[in-house]
């Protein structure tokens, strides 16, 4: 268990085991489950009443702005890692700290912005305001 | 250690398929997971590289996560600006030339 | 690994970054501020420039270093062409940000605005003095991605369109770029631009194909953004689509962020000799002569505008076509004087834009009789235009076209010399279009507003720069060093 | 060839303990509940107090029909279970249950675990959108809105207990692991147990499976064995968030005699954050959606962040 | 006295600048103010230029480092005697301007572009830097294009407009070149100076490529046959004032640059390329002469005829030997005499009658108008190269000299070519007379009677500027060692430089 690789193998296999359990349920599936498909069973369920208009339906997406937060903060969680391992060096500690605190704080203002500008509030009234540029 | 060529292979397919992506798709989303695509292989270059070279600054590995910071900022822009196009247009097909005012 | 710190040197970038956060925080805080927050981008950027102008004095040693590591390699150097190029990015985004100032908008988006030029602009004067791989590809990205908010955010349809189009290539340009840097380290084995590096690399066969194939990718991204043919898509597209201070913003500051990328790698790669560079020569001749040729069939004013960045983008690396310092020089050089007269041309239609409405500024026709209607703005715009053809009385224009041509003519690249007599008459028929439209029949808008004053006193300083440097060229090209 | 037995051997126990444990789990759900709720819930079922109910449930839902809508992406359809229980079987491997004692030691297996564990999501994300059905669709959409929303206090809490032990790897988190942390990692371990709670759809946080409005969201549509194989990795998700989560705030195997019975101290660790996770279900009322990304953004996302502010700062305190 | 240098070219652009810019903005300067205010400047030019060629002062100092631009302002005697041409025929224009004001823009404008165009010729004699020579060759481009475009022919709207970018582009394509060419030797040199470049000598082959690019350039300027088509068009739009300038300064920048910029830094090359500009130039005679022989518009006429002139001019250039150079200058400075002479009378008729076609000039014109008809007479007989006058020794030491050719030209080819020209010579004798015929005894078919004009003869101004060309004219016929002698001097040290 020496070398670094065989780690990786192990998680390797792991993954195979994961497939082959499944694959496995399937087979078993196979076996005992009944098999008698008819249109009723296989149309879309809507509680009972027919399926109307496909079921990609058009929803508004409201979440598009978490989407963006969470590109933003968790992007830059990525810095976090590397920096647990150089906080305790002592030459780079402190600097490290008050990088990574104005870091964080960039990104702060910018979640503090988005919140005052109603990018949280569950609306997406924000997204698409009227706007009344004077057009140039 | 872990030999260079299996990399080298990834970062090639990785590219190729990214570019093909690119060149081929029109849907502005598509396009920019081959642009995604690319970035990849960029930084799996660069973090092999680093690897490979003994580079007190380790150069490669950051460059590897100013890469992956970029990106992420590009994609949050990119959705922005699609998801502007989609409500203006309707779709998100760049083959359409746009009515520039 | 301790890095030293000057902080006077990196004021330029700092204080536009810094701005930009603060600018948030305010409208955070005072959310009706609304338009107040372009004019605190615009003292923020004179601040900026202010800050840089030390090191623009004969007497500052060349170049000037920080943020170096104990073997004394530096992340961040400037030389005197690095604070030519600092000063022009940061003045002209003071002035697209006061060109913006009296323009309407919702509140919530000027503040946001005003931040995405601020970032851009400490981008670009970022990007000027990275060394590294690393810093220079967050600084022209961050010079970038803004940009492409700032067309987007305009959201008529479009904008819309246009910054789709400048989104898709920019992304790629992008990808491309950093393709190419990453090859650039698995070349170099280094992530500095230092050139003893890429000679060692240049050393070797093999890394040195790898070296080369880094160059070409990242010149070809580097000429998306430089909008240079065949990259040039996005340009009349997003000058179409963008608000015209934006446009301005697009044909000034980004460009030179661009340029200034590029010189970061030349710098390093003369070493590999001209074999790099012929690239560069083949973009700026197809530029320049695509420019040329299709600003000379279109009718809007800001497509206009566009191609004939198009085809200055050409004359700008023109220089770069040969291996010398003063290719460098020489392309700065041009790269100024381009970006006072397209600044004071966008000014103009800015001006007019807002006094006649869009519309009526949008079409080239509709500039007839200007001469009559508005002398003021008439004469700026025809300096303007005089210095882009580089004729006289626009001194300036002529001695830039001499210093471009200057070190294609002193290493005998006959072809490219004689392409670049070629567009220059092109370019001269290019702009009298527009200037013969100036003096010819005038045309009314519906209805004309007296001028704003912050845009008449903007068309007044632009006027007298042109003046100014056409009696004294001296004056702007001490900028970029001798 | 050694390595090679290693490796199967290793494979196959994870498996082992990635079947047995979650079964755990969920029939001490179903008595715990039921006790809760002043019922007996199973009794039949194996005998002595239904021992055997979820294993009884599975034999059922093996024999159950398999039903693939016409609307759905099929292919899609009939992978997305298998993502859910890959993802969290990977996850399972590489938490330790003592200094040598796991399936598979990677260097920062933190980050690895916090990695594929995403990935399960992305199996129900799959099922949602793949079949073709609006309630499941919708279901999908707030899988996803509820993904992003709680990953990040997740991964910001995960990176505070990391730098407190200056390491990425699970094993030496545990090892760094003192008293001290109960109280320092306090703040960060409430918000992993939330948001931990929350990506697995827990109730309260099952606005997406809301079975009352969505019927059954993503799942909706999911019959028979690919059902049950949903139902097993959400609970493969609690076990391996609440051993996750004993590993890096209350350090894994120590305990008096750790040596000896380290695994003993870490299943016990384990099903402790089980029994909180399951009795929040029970004593919670479901979160409306706004309310979800408000807890999240402006509740736990705070807080975390000034978890990582006071970890760093007591470090380089500590460290200096 | 340096500041004579400084008044000479400046006093005209500044008083220009100040009409032009002034008209629009302040207050609108009526024609009388904008005379007045010509006159002196260009008087004051006139003055300043006689003293700079009395005195030879010099100035030399640095002025846009960036490009190695010096401000470096002297004369010798190849420039003198162009220098006080262009300024001697500064005035005469203005004069000639009062009387014939064209319509089209305000006075003020026209005349400051007059001073423009005035001032851009003496500063292009003036300065003795190759970069500043070609700033000063640009700055002429814009103040003529407004004259051709916005004065010109009032008549055809489309045709001016055309004329004026025809001749702006060519001319800008033409300077680009030159400047290609400056700044490969002033590269090569290490100095923009016109004397340092002319020391420094490349290797023959970049001198031939160079000087190929430089006589593109300048031939397009001159005009040399095939790059002469803007000029016909420019001539016969462009108002008389602007012909006159045309005709005296403009193409004479073009001759002068010759000399400068490729006879004397490039000797080899010039030796190299000679007997094909040689050719171009007798090509351009015969050429000149033939179109002359049927064409029936006056201007037009005059225009070809100054093509084949100029033709000679670069002939006499090409044979490298003193005499041709001689020749050359001499041509040069005749020919600024005679066509703006010609353009002066011509432009005198079209007004009159509204235009130049030869029919339309009633019978006999010297009974009409007989100061004007001898005006016409002595410029065309003068053009034809009749002995006795200005044309005569130009043309006729210009093929003396190319009998001969300098270096190791081709000798049998130059006598060829010498032959031709002399054909040249005979067709401006017959296009000449053909015209004089015309004009003594009126139009073959027009047997129109003269309607009766007001002020049908030359007065006031006209009177004396077509009397000061006319006597310019035959005072060079007469004594031409005046002129010879001024140039002689430098010529012989240019030669002696190519010599070696």
């Amino acid at each position: 268990m020496s070398s670094g690789v065989t780690g990786y193998l192990v998680l390797l296999g792991v993954g195979v085991a994961g497939a082959v359990l499944f694959v496995a349920a399937m087979a078993s599936r196979r076996l005992l489950a009944p098999s008698a498909p008819s249109l009723a069973k296989l149309t879309t369920y809507e509680s009972g009443v027919d399926p109307a208009s496909g079921g990609w339906a058009q929803t508004h997406f409201r979440y598009i702005t978490y989407a963006f937060l969470y590109v933003v903060f968790a992007v830059d969680a990525v810095y976090l890692f590397p920096w647990a391992l150089v906080l305790r060096d002592h030459d780079l500690g402190v600097a490290s700290l008050v990088e990574m605190a104005i870091f964080i704080a960039v990104v702060l203002v910018g979640l503090l912005h988005a919140a005052r500008r109603g990018m949280l509030t569950w609306s997406d009234s924000a997204a698409d305001r009227e706007d009344q540029t004077s057009d140039h | 250690m872990i030999h260079a060529a299996p990399p080298m292979i990834v970062v090639g397919l990785l590219f190729g398929i990214g570019l093909y992506g690119v060149l081929a798709r029109r849907n502005a989303v598509l396009v920019l997971i081959g642009v995604e695509l690319m970035l990849a292989a960029a930084g799996l270059l660069f973090v092999t590289v680093g690897s490979l070279t003994s580079d007190a600054m380790r150069a490669g590995q950051v460059m590897t996560i100013f890469v992956i910071t970029i990106a992420a900022a590009e994609i949050a822009v990119a959705l922005g600006v699609i998801l502007a196009v989609f409500r203006a247009r309707g779709n998100v097909d760049m083959s359409q030339p746009g009515e520039s005012e | 690994m301790k890095l030293t710190y000057d902080w006077w040197l990196l004021a330029p970038v700092l204080v536009p970054a810094v701005g930009a956060i603060l600018l948030l925080m305010v409208d955070a805080i005072a959310p009706r501020l609304g338009r107040l927050h372009w004019a605190f981008a615009a003292v923020l950027l004179l601040i900026g420039a202010g800050t840089a102008v030390p090191g623009a004095l004969p007497s500052a040693d060349n170049p000037r270093q920080t943020l170096c590591l104990p073997q004394n390699t530096c992340l961040y150097a400037v030389d005197h062409v690095g604070v030519g190029l600092q000063l022009t990015a940061l003045v002209s985004g003071a002035v697209v940000a006061l060109l913006a100032l009296p323009i309407r908008v919702p509140a919530e988006r000027a503040a946001v605005q005003a931040t995405l030029v601020l970032a851009a602009t400490a981008g670009a004067t970022g990007v000027v003095a990275a060394r590294d791989l690393g810093s220079w590809l967050v600084m022209l990205e961050l010079a970038t991605l803004p940009a492409i908010a700032l067309v987007a955010l305009r959201a008529r349809r479009a904008a819309v369109d246009g910054s789709l189009a400048l989104l898709t290539t920019s992304l790629v340009s992008f990808a491309i770029t950093v393709m190419g840097a990453a090859l650039w380290f698995a070349a170099t084995g280094s992530a500095f631009f230092s050139g003893n590096a890429v000679l060692q690399a240049s050393q070797d066969p093999d890394s040195r194909r790898i070296l080369v194939l880094a160059v070409v990718f990242i010149v070809a991204g580097l000429a998306f953004k430089l909008s240079l043919v065949p990259f040039h898509a996005w340009t009349p597209e997003a000058f179409g689509g963008a608000s015209v201070p934006i446009g301005a913003f697009l044909a000034v500051t980004s460009k030179v962020a661009a340029l200034a990328a590029l010189l970061v790698i030349f710098r390093g790669v003369t070493v590999l000799g001209t074999s790099a560079l012929a690239a560069i020569g083949v973009l700026s001749a197809l530029s320049m002569t695509l420019g040329n040729l299709m600003a000379l069939r279109e009718k809007s004013t800001l497509r206009f505008l566009a191609w004939s960045t198009v085809s200055q983008a050409g004359w700008v690396v023109l220089p770069l076509a040969t291996v010398s310092s003063r290719a460098v020089r020489s392309a700065a050089a041009y790269l100024i004087v381009y970006a006072v007269a397209t600044l004071v041309a966008f000014i103009v239609v800015t001006a007019l834009a807002h006094a006649d409405g869009r519309e009526h500024a949008r079409r080239l026709s509709s500039y007839g009789g200007l001469l009559q209607r508005r002398p003021l703005l008439a004469v700026t715009l025809a300096l303007a235009l005089l210095t882009l053809m580089g004729l006289p009385p626009a001194l300036i224009g002529l001695v830039a076209k001499v210093a471009a041509i200057g070190p294609v003519a002193g290493s005998r690249l006959w072809v490219l010399a004689i392409i670049a007599a070629i567009n220059a008459m092109l370019g001269v028929a290019v702009y009298l279009r527009w200037l013969r439209i100036l003096f010819g029949a005038r045309k009314d808008p519906e209805h004309a507003a007296p001028l704003h004053p912050v845009h008449r006193a903007l068309v007044i300083v632009g006027a007298l720069a042109l003046v100014v440097t056409s009696i004294a060229p001296h004056s702007l090209l001490q900028l970029v060093g001798r | 060839m050694s390595d090679f037995l290693e490796i199967v051997l290793r494979s196959v126990c994870v498996l082992a303990a990635f079947l047995v444990l979650p079964l755990l789990v969920g029939q001490t759900e179903h008595k715990v509940m039921a006790h809760m709720q002043g019922r007996l819930g199973p009794m039949e079922a194996g005998g002595f107090h239904g021992w055997a109910q979820l294993v009884a449930d599975g034999v059922k839902f093996a024999q159950k029909e398999d039903i693939v809508p016409l609307a759905a992406d099929k292919s899609v359809f009939r992978v997305a279970p298998a993502l859910g229980i890959v993802s969290y079987l990977l996850a399972l491997a590489v938490i330790p249950f003592g200094p040598h004692f796991f399936g598979a030691d990677v260097p920062g297996s933190l980050v690895w675990v916090l990695a594929v564990s995403g990935v399960g999501t992305v199996g129900t994300l799959m099922a949602g959108w793949s079949s073709g059905n609006k309630y499941s669709l919708l279901g999908a959409m707030r899988t996803a809105a509820q993904l992003v929303s709680y990953e990040l206090p997740l991964i910001l809490v995960s990176a505070s207990f990391a730098i407190a032990a200056g390491s990425l790897s699970l094993v030496g988190i545990a090892h760094a692991w003192n008293p001290w942390w109960l109280i320092w990692q306090l703040p960060g371990a409430l918000v992993f147990l939330i948001a931990a709670t929350a990506e697995l759809q827990r109730p309260p946080f099952d606005m997406p499976v809301a079975d009352s409005e969505l019927v059954m969201g993503p799942y909706t549509e999911y019959t028979g064995l690919r059902f049950a194989l949903f139902l097993l990795a959400e609970y493969a998700g609690i076990v391996v968030m609440s051993f996750l989560l004993a590993t890096l705030w209350l350090g894994g195997w120590t305990g008096p005699f750790d040596h000896a019975i380290g695994w003993l101290w870490v299943l016990l660790k384990g099903f402790v954050f089980s029994f909180l996770i399951i009795w929040i279900r029970v004593a919670w009322p479901r979160l409306r959606e706004d309310q979800l990304q408000r807890v999240a953004w402006l509740g736990l996302v705070p807080i975390a962040l000034l978890q990582l502010a006071i970890t760093a700062i007591g470090v380089v305190v500590t460290s200096q | 006295m340096v500041a004579t240098l400084f008044v000479a070219p400046l006093a005209p652009v500044v008083a220009g600048l100040a009409l032009v810019v002034g008209d629009r903005s302040i207050r609108s300067v009526g024609r009388h103010t904008a005379y007045i205010v010509s006159l002196v400047a260009t008087l004051a030019a006139l003055v300043a230029s006689i003293l700079i060629a009395i005195q030879r002062p010099v100035l030399d100092r640095q002025w846009v480092p960036e490009i190695g631009m010096r401000l470096h302002l002297a004369v010798d005697g190849i420039s003198v005697p162009l220098l006080l041409m262009t300024a001697a025929v500064g005035v005469l224009v203005v004069l000639h301007a009062r009387h014939e004001l064209p319509a089209g823009g305000t006075p003020a404008t026209f005349f400051g572009c007059l001073l423009l165009v005035i001032g851009g010729g003496i500063a292009t004699f003036l300065v003795q830097d190759a970069i500043s020579f070609f700033l000063a060759f640009e700055v002429v481009l814009v103040p003529m294009w407004v004259l051709i475009g916005r004065f010109g022919d009032r008549r055809a709207a489309r045709e001016r407009s055309r004329a004026a970018n025809t001749f702006v582009l060519y001319t800008v394509l033409g300077s680009t070149l030159m400047l290609v060419g400056i700044l490969t030797m002033s590269f090569a040199a290490g100095t923009t100076d016109l004397a340092g470049i002319a020391a420094n000598q490349m290797s023959p082959g970049k001198q031939t490529a160079v000087a190929l690019i430089l006589l593109i350039g300048l031939g397009i300027k001159v005009p040399m046959w095939p790059l002469h088509s803007w000029l016909p068009r420019a001539h016969t739009i462009a108002p008389t004032a602007g012909s006159m300038l045309l005709a005296a300064v403009l193409l004479k920048m073009g001759t002068y640059g010759v000399v400068r910029l490729v006879v004397a830094p490039l000797p080899a090359g010039v030796e190299r390329l000679a007997p094909y500009i040689g050719t171009c130039a007798v090509i351009g005679i015969i050429w000149g002469g033939l179109v002359c022989l049927v064409e029936r518009n006056l201007k037009r006429l005059v225009a070809w005829s100054s093509v084949a002139h100029m033709g000679f001019v670069m002939l006499g250039l090409m044979s490298g030997t003193t005499i041709g150079l001689q020749a050359a200058l001499f041509a040069n400075i005749a020919h600024g005499a005679i066509s703006a002479l010609l353009f002066a009378v011509v432009g005198g008729l079209k007004h009159r009658w509204g235009d130049d076609d030869l029919d339309v000039i009633p019978r006999s014109l010297r009974d009409v108008s007989p100061r004007l008809s001898l005006a016409l007479v002595i410029g065309f007989a003068a053009s034809m190269g009749l002995p006795g006058l200005a044309g005569f020794w130009g043309e006729v030491l210009a093929i003396f000299g190319a009998w001969t050719p300098g270096g190791d030209r081709p000798i049998g080819w130059f006598r060829v070519l010498t032959a031709f020209a002399s054909i040249g010579a005979v067709l401006a004798a017959g296009y000449a007379l053909r015209v004089l015929r015309i004009v003594w005894q009126g139009s073959s078919q027009g047997d129109a009677p003269p309607e009766p004009e007001p002020a049908t003869d030359a007065r006031g101004n006209e009177w004396l500027v077509t009397g000061v060309l006319s006597a310019a004219v035959v005072v060079l016929g007469v004594i031409p060692l005046i002129l010879l002698n001024t140039t002689s001097g430098a010529v012989d040290q240019l030669m002696a430089v190519i010599g070696r």
